[in-house]
C-alpha cells in the first residue's frame, strides 16, 4: 500500500477540494446566497480521502448529514453539488436532495443523510449485494460520534458481523454532537471499544493524519475484500467550524478548537510530511491549489448561471410508476 | 381455478415463484429460514417463517437467498433498503406490522425518498410483507391494521389481498415492482382458503375489485372487512336491498376511478375498516366521496371502522371492538 | 395582551413556568440544555435547545431536571415513557417529528397503550415536543408534517397550535395533561411574533379557535395553514364572500362541534393542511363533514394539502409544494 | 447476602410457584381452554426468582413476551394473573392486556411487553424516576438473547451508563429467538461482553443455579442501590417448552433440551443443594409443593368461573381524560 506521487498528489487534491469547498459555503451563507441547513466537513478531510483512496466505483459509500467531504472524496464533481446547494435543476439530484441528500450512484455514492445513524445499515446492505453478487466491491458507512449512540449502529453492525459482510464502519469521532460533547452523550471514550461488542476489529486513527488513516483503512478495506468481514475504524478528529453554518460555538472554548488545528491541520501536516520526506514538492501542491480555488469558483459561477428546476418538477421522481 | 389453497399456502407459491424467476430476489427476516441448517443437530429447515409463509425456500434457494435475521427490524430493514439501492431484490418480512414502531425510519426517511431526494436516479424494489389485523387474541401490541400510516407516506405503495388468489397474483407484482411497496397480509385469513391459479400471474397493484355487483349502495372493504362486506350484502340483499362490494386491494395507489363508478351506480356509500377511524383509509375514501364524488351523494357517507382504542386482549373485548355484520346493518340504516 | 413574544419564546416561557410550578416535570432531549455545564471550559449554559426553545432552563433548574441525551431517541423516548410511568412528568424534544422514524415504538407501542393494556391501572403523563412543517429548505428528511400518524394513534392526544399565545397556553396544558401528548411546533412560525398573555394560563386541549367569523363557507386549517387561510379569508372578502376560519388547535381530540357549527352557518367547507393528502387531518375533516355534517353541506368539501411526494429542497420546489392561497382560491372556484 | 431459612423456602415456593402455573397454562391450551400467545417460563425459574429476591415494591421490573415468571417473582399474584389469561374481567388488567401485557404498577412490576426490546428503555426511565426522586429504588429490566441485538439495547444501556442510574439488565440468554439460533443472530457469545461498550460490568451467571444469579444480582444490585451505577448481568439459560404453546420445536433436538434438563434444572439443582448442606429439609419443600398445587388449581378455578368484562368496556380506559 505504498502511495504513487500521482496518488499522493490526487489526495491532497482532494482534500483541498474539500478545504475550499467549504470554506465557501461559509462566505455564500454569509452573504446572503446560500440557503438550507450546512454542515461543513473542513478539519475533517484526511478522513474521508484517505479511506476513499481504497475505494473504486464498484465500492460504495453511505454517508451522513456532514456529507460534501464524503461526496468529494469519492469523486462527486464538485460543479454539481454546488449546483444542488444553491436548488438548481443542474444539480446532481435536480436540486431536490439539496445538502443533506447528495448521492450519485454511479460513484456509488449512496447518499448523504439526514437521519443520524440511517447510512449504517445502508451501507451493511450495499455490503450484502457485494457479497451476493460477487462484485467484489466494499461498502464504508461513515457516521459520526453521536450516531455511535443510535440503536441502527447497534443494529448494521451486529448483522454486519453475522453475516460476515465485506464493510467497513467509519466512527468519525469530532468530539460533538451538535452542541452536546462526547462525553455527556457517550459511556465510552473510544467508540472502536464497541467492536468487541460484535466480535470484529476496532481501531483507532488519527483523524487528521492522512497517512494514518490511509493505512489502517487499508488494512481493514483488504480484510473485507479478502471475506473475512467488517471492522470499525475510529478516527479522531475535529470540526472546524459550527455544527451547521450560523452555530455561535458557544459551546466549546476558542483554546480547544486552536489546539485542533495548530500543528494538527490535516493539510499542512499532509504537506508537511510528504514534502519533507521529499515524496511531492509544494510547488506542485501550490499549482493544485491554485487549479482547486478556479474549480471552486467556476462551480459557483455554473450554480449560479444555472436554471432552476420548473416548478411542476415537484410531483415527478417519486415513484417509477404510479 | 378449482385449486384451492390457503392464504399462506398462496403466499408460499409466490414466494417460490419469484425467487425461482429471478436471482435478485431474497428473501430476509426473523424465522423466515426458521435455524435451517442446523447439520449438526440433523436439522435442515425448520419453521420457516412463524406463520409458515416460507417454508421449503430455505432448502430450495439456500442460505444466501433465505436469511435469518436478528430481532433488529430497523437494521435488517435498512439494509433490505441499501441491498435494493444496489441491485438486490429484497424481500423482507416485518412479522407483525405493529413493529413499525422499531422499523419505521427505513421506510419513512428511507425507501419512501430516496428516488425523489436523489432527483430520480435511484430505484428501492424492496417488498416487505407483514400481518395485520386482529382477531387471533393477541392484543394490542400484535394486532394492529397500520397501512393507513404507509398509505399516508409518498414514495411508498401499500398493498393488502383478502383472497388467496389475490395474495398470490399481488405479491408477486409486488415483488416484480421498481418502487417499495408494504404488502400487508391479514393475520386472521391465513387459514383460509380460495381458489388459486396456477402457474405465474400478477394482479395489478392500484385496481380495486368489483367483488360483487349491486345497485343500491356501495360497501368499500380490504383485507378482513372485505368479507365483512359481503356478508353485509347478503343480509341486504334478503331485506331487498342491492349493495355492491368493492375490495380496495391497493390503498396506495387508490383506485379512485373504481370508487367512483361504483358510487355514481349507487349514490350511496359506506366503508368499513378493522383500524380505528382517525386518519385511516376509511377517512381517505369518504373524502374523496365528499370532492370528486360530491355530486354523486344521496347520502352521508359512513365509516364502520374500531373504535380510538387499542385493540383488547380478552375474547369478548376483541369481538364486540372489531367490526361486525350488524354494525354495517345499523350505519346503513342510518344512512336514511 | 399587548406585550409581544416570539412563538419560541412563548414555548420557553411556558416551559419556565411548567418547571416552576412542578417539581416533577423534567426537560430531556438533544441540545436540551446544549452542552451546558463544562465548568472546565467556562462555559455554563450553550444552546438550549437548537432552536433556543430551552434556553435558561439549565441555569434555572439544573443538570437533574434539563438532561441533555445521547442522540438515541427510541431510548430516551422510551425512557421518559418509563419515568411517567413511575411518577415523573417527562416533557422531551424530539428535534424535528421526522425522526419518529427512530422513536416511534415508545409512542405508538408504549405511551399510547400501556393505559389501556394495564386496565386503566397507569397513567402516562408525557409530553413529547416537535417540530413539524417546511418552509426552511431544510429538505425531505426534516420538513416532515406528520401529526396525521401521532392523530391516527388510540391513546395519543395531539396538539398543533398557531400562534405564540396559544403555544404557551396549549404546552402548559398538555404538560399537566395526564395522557402522553405530541406537541406540535410548526418551524416556520417559530419566529413569529404574537401577543401573549402575562403568567400562568391554559388553551384547553380538544377546543378549535374560530380565528375569524363568517357566513359563506369555512377554512380550516391548523398550524401553519392557519394563516393561510386568514390570508385567503381577506382575499375572499375583498371579493365579497365572507369565509369562516377555523384554526383546529388540537386535533386528537378533535373538536367536531366546533368543526360542525362553523359548516351549519356557511354550508361550504374547505380543510388547509402542509402534510400530503392521503390519510391525513384534511382527509379526517372531509370525512367528518360527509357524515355527521352531510346535511349541512351545499358543495364538495376540498382539500388544498402539498402533493403526494416528500418536500423537495430547491426553493422553487419547494414554495411549489406548500399549499398557497391561490390554491385556496382556486379550490373555492371549483367548490361552484 | 446470607440467605435464612425463610427466604431460601420462599425462593422455592415462587419458582415451584412459576413452573406449575407453565405447565398448567399448557395444559390448558391442550385442552382447548385457552387462547391467545403465550410464552412460557418453565426452565428459567431462578433467574427471575433469584433477581427479585433481592428487590422490594419501591424497586420497578421491566418484563417481556416471556413475563409470567418474572411477574410471579415479583410478587403478582397467580390468581389474578390466571383471570387475565382467561380474559376476565377479575383480571389483573381487566382482561385488557392477556399474557404479554400483565402488569402491577402497585408492586413495581411495569408490565411485561410484546415488543422485544422495549422493557430496557422503561426500566431505564423507572431507575431516573428513582434517581431523581431518591426513593432507594433500582429498577430491573429483563430481556431475551434475542433482544440484545435490538437497538433498544444498545440505546438504554448507553443512556443508563451515561446517567449512572440505578439499574439492573439482565439478558436471559436461553439460546434461541423464536426458531433462530443464539450463534445465527448474535456476533458474539457471551451478550455479558457488551457491557464494555457501555463501561459497565458485564457479568455472567449460570441461570439454572438460584445461588449463582442470587450472589451475582446481589452484588449489582447493591452497586446500583450505592449510586455506583448499571451493570449488565447475563445469565445462561433454556426453556423447556416452545417458543410459545404450539411451536413443534422443530429447530432443536432432544438431546440438546435434554442436556439442560438433566441434573441442572434449577428447582432440582436448588433442593440439591439447600436439602444438601442441611439449609432446608425436604419435607418443607414437599409442604410448599402441595400447596402451590392447590393454588394453582384454585387461581385456575377462580378465572374460571369469573365474569367475562363487559362489551362496552372496550373503549374505556383508553384515556386519563379525552
Ligand atoms: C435521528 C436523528 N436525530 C437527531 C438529528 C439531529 N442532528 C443532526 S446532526 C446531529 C449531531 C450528529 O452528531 P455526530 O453523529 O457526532 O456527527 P457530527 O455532526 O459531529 O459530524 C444531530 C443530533 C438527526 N438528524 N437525526
Ligand atoms: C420488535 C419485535 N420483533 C419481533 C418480535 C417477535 N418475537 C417475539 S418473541 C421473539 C423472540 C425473542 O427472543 P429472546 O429475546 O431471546 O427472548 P426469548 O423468547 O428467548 O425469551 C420474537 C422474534 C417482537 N415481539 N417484537
Ligand atoms: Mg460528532
Ligand atoms: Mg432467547
Amino acid at each position: 500500500m505504498e502511495l504513487s506521487r500521482e496518488q499522493l498528489l490526487e489526495a491532497y487534491r482532494r482534500m483541498r477540494r474539500i478545504r475550499v469547498f467549504e470554506e465557501k459555503l461559509a462566505e455564500l451563507v454569509a452573504a446572503g446566497k446560500l440557503a438550507g441547513f450546512l454542515h461543513l466537513y473542513a478539519g475533517e478531510e484526511a478522513v474521508a480521502v484517505a479511506v476513499a483512496a481504497h475505494l473504486s466505483t464498484r465500492d460504495t459509500l453511505a454517508s451522513t448529514h456532514r456529507g460534501h467531504g464524503h461526496c468529494l472524496a469519492k469523486g462527486v464533481e464538485a460543479k454539481a453539488m454546488m449546483a444542488e446547494l444553491f436548488g438548481r435543476a443542474t444539480g446532481i439530484c435536480k436540486g431536490k436532495g439539496g445538502s443533506m441528500h447528495i448521492a450519485d450512484l454511479d460513484r456509488g455514492m449512496l447518499g448523504a443523510n439526514g437521519i443520524v445513524g440511517a447510512g449504517i445499515p445502508l451501507a451493511t446492505g450495499a455490503a450484502l449485494t457485494a457479497k451476493l453478487k460477487h462484485t467484489g466491491g466494499v461498502a464504508v458507512a461513515f457516521f459520526g460520534d453521536g450516531a455511535s449512540n443510535q440503536g441502527q449502529f447497534h443494529e448494521a453492525l451486529n448483522l454486519a458481523a453475522v453475516w460476515k459482510l465485506p464493510a467497513l464502519f467509519v466512527a468519525e469521532n469530532n468530539g460533538y454532537g451538535e452542541a452536546t460533547p462526547h462525553e455527556f452523550a457517550c459511556s465510552v471514550r473510544d467508540i472502536a471499544q464497541r467492536a468487541a461488542s460484535y466480535g470484529m476489529p476496532g481501531v483507532i486513527a488519527d483523524g487528521m493524519d492522512f497517512l494514518d488513516v490511509y493505512a489502517k483503512a487499508g488494512g481493514a478495506i483488504a480484510r473485507a475484500r479478502a471475506g473475512e468481514g467488517p471492522t470499525l475504524l475510529e478516527c479522531k478528529t475535529y470540526r472546524y467550524f459550527g455544527h451547521y453554518v450560523g452555530d455561535n460555538l458557544q459551546y466549546r472554548s476558542k483554546e480547544e478548537a486552536e489546539s485542533w488545528r495548530q500543528g494538527r491541520d490535516p493539510l499542512e501536516r499532509f504537506e508537511r510530511t510528504t514534502v519533507g520526506e521529499g515524496l511531492v514538492e509544494s510547488d506542485a501542491l501550490r499549482t493544485i491549489d491554485a487549479e482547486i480555488a478556479e474549480e471552486i469558483e467556476d462551480a459557483v459561477s455554473f450554480a449560479e448561471a444555472s436554471p432552476w428546476p420548473s416548478p411542476e418538477d415537484v410531483s415527478s421522481d417519486v415513484y417509477v410508476s404510479y | 381455478m378449482a385449486r384451492e389453497l390457503l392464504f399462506v399456502q398462496a403466499i408460499n407459491e409466490a414466494l417460490h415463484l419469484a425467487m425461482q424467476s429471478d436471482p435478485d430476489v431474497i428473501l430476509m427476516g426473523e424465522d423466515v429460514a426458521g435455524g435451517g441448517g442446523r447439520q449438526d443437530q440433523g436439522i435442515e429447515e425448520a419453521w420457516g417463517g412463524i406463520m409458515g409463509a416460507s417454508k421449503g425456500l430455505y432448502k430450495a434457494f439456500g442460505p444466501m437467498r433465505v436469511l435469518d435475521t436478528p430481532i433488529s427490524e430497523m437494521g435488517f430493514l435498512g439494509a433490505a433498503v441499501g441491498a435494493a439501492l444496489t441491485g438486490l431484490r429484497p424481500v423482507v418480512e416485518l412479522m407483525f406490522m405493529d413493529f413499525l414502531g422499531v422499523a419505521l425510519d427505513p421506510l419513512l426517511n428511507q425507501a419512501a425518498k430516496l428516488r425523489y431526494m436523489f432527483g430520480g436516479k435511484a430505484r428501492v424494489p424492496l417488498t416487505v410483507r407483514t400481518l395485520v389485523g386482529a382477531g387471533v387474541r393477541a392484543a394490542a401490541q400484535h394486532s394492529q391494521t397500520l397501512y393507513g400510516l404507509t398509505t399516508a407516506i409518498p414514495g411508498l405503495k401499500t398493498v393488502c389481498p383478502s383472497t388467496p388468489a389475490d395474495a398470490k397474483g399481488l405479491l408477486l407484482a409486488a415483488i416484480r415492482d421498481d418502487d417499495p411497496i408494504v404488502f400487508c397480509e391479514p393475520k386472521a385469513l391465513f387459514f383460509s382458503k380460495g381458489a388459486v391459479p396456477e402457474g405465474d400471474y400478477e394482479v395489478p397493484i392500484g385496481r380495486a375489485a368489483i367483488v360483487r355487483e349491486g345497485s343500491d349502495l356501495t360497501l368499500v372493504g380490504v383485507g378482513r372487512s372485505v368479507q365483512i362486506a359481503l356478508d353485509a350484502a347478503a343480509a341486504l340483499a334478503a331485506e331487498g336491498s342491492s349493495a355492491e362490494v368493492v375490495d380496495l386491494r391497493s390503498l396506495s395507489p387508490l383506485d379512485e376511478e373504481a370508487i367512483l363508478a361504483s358510487l355514481a351506480k349507487t349514490g350511496r356509500l359506506l366503508v368499513i375498516d378493522e383500524a380505528p377511524p382517525r386518519c385511516g383509509i376509511a377517512s381517505d375514501v369518504a373524502s374523496l366521496c365528499v370532492d370528486r364524488g360530491f355530486d354523486l351523494l344521496n347520502a352521508p357517507v359512513k365509516k364502520v371502522t374500531a373504535p380510538h382504542a387499542p385493540v383488547p386482549f380478552s375474547p369478548v373485548l376483541e369481538d364486540a371492538y372489531l367490526p361486525k355484520v350488524e354494525d354495517v346493518l345499523a350505519a346503513v340504516r342510518e344512512m336514511g
